[in-house]
């Protein structure tokens, strides 16, 4: 079980702020192709990944990157703080 | 080094005036104030953060801020939630022996809240509401740190 | 674009508060402020100036920041007389739409204030008192604008 | 008749703030060389002109710069101002 955080426009399309996953995904990229495949509102959130950021436990982190150990997946557009 | 997020609004005055303390080994202190601008019909603006992981990205740049100069002090307060046009976004602060330390640092800290702290802006106008894109002039001005 | 020149202390918090005014087109304020430290038997500093040059030069080097920079509003203040350990010399501050403006415009103006404005520094010890000498470094940094 | 100040060290040096110079002087470095040869002291304050910096009617100015038409000339020390 993994928590799924979502925020700003991704959290529009998917239509809700965070999750509780059951998933044996072995990487980023394999979890989003998973919600992919759940509903069309994931498909739209995740349309274009390079218009994207992924943070694992609260640290920015690449696609690619393993799931093992990590307790809090967040998806969001590039920041604009400041 | 401290670090502020919060939802209040805050007085860039009264921080500057103590966020040094009553040290004497300092010779300049650089703030930066953003704040909400009207390029024309916003209403107002609003700001998502991502409690948690907010606090620990801006301890994570302030602490790279140290390390790369000579501060003897530092400051960064960030709001979130709705704020109307001419209000206070958000201040870095920071104190040196000497003016290029102090100018970098906060020069620094400011690139890369820009672009590595989990804000999200979104502008309300009379049309309706849009998140405001990340500038590629924001991400490129990381690569002269 | 003001420019204060004074014996008297001032509060970079009063003044950066009231200085863009009310506009709501600024959307960044850097300030610089600089304080008599202290590296070790400083009993206090003196400062001299050029009464009537100064005003007019730092005015000629604020023209020179408004006319490379877009700048909604710049202050600058500087001290003369006698100042303790700790006490603000000076400040400069600059509003614009985006930081990048603020911080060089800042910045230029710092540069210049070191070495073209009127303004002669003296450090009392207890071994007595002795003219600040000027930097290489305080004049090299001209170049960069 | 010119106004001469003098500031910093060199107002130390030479002893008083200001004077007014009666001088016939074409440029700043003849009047520099007109009070050179007046005393010690003006020695003394101008051993090194690459050392000093000079204003005229409150502008700065090169050593080689005319006096014609001048009214105020400022001698002093490069500038520690900020």
């Amino acid at each position: 079980m993994i928590d799924v955080l979502y925020f700003a426009w991704v959290r529009e399309r998917i239509g809700l702020p965070k999750e509780r996953v059951e998933t044996e995904a072995a990487t980023v990229a394999d979890l989003v192709e998973e919600l992919v495949a759940r509903e069309a509102r994931y498909a739209a959130a995740f349309a274009d990944i390079s218009a994207l950021r992924v943070a694992l436990d609260q640290e920015l982190a690449e696609f690619d990157a393993p799931l093992a150990g990590v307790r809090e997946v967040a998806f969001f557009p590039p920041m604009t703080g400041g | 080094m401290a670090v502020r997020v919060q939802a209040a609004p805050f007085d860039p005055g009264t921080e500057l005036a103590r966020f040094a303390g009553d040290r004497t080994d300092v010779g300049a202190q650089v703030s930066f104030t953003g704040l909400v601008r009207d390029d024309g019909g916003l209403r107002h603006m609003e700001i998502e953060h991502y409690p948690g992981m907010t606090e620990k990205a801006i301890a994570a740049i302030e602490a790279e801020a140290v390390r790369r100069w000579d501060l003897k002090a530092s400051l960064v307060i960030h709001r979130y939630g709705r704020l109307a046009p001419g209000e206070r976004i958000m201040m870095v602060a920071t104190a040196a022996g000497h003016r290029a330390d102090a100018f970098a640092a906060a020069e620094f800290l400011m690139d890369y809240l820009k672009s590595r702290a989990p804000f999200w802006k979104r502008e309300v106008t009379a049309d309706g509401a849009a998140w405001v894109a990340a500038k590629d002039a924001d991400e490129d001005a990381l690569s002269r740190w």
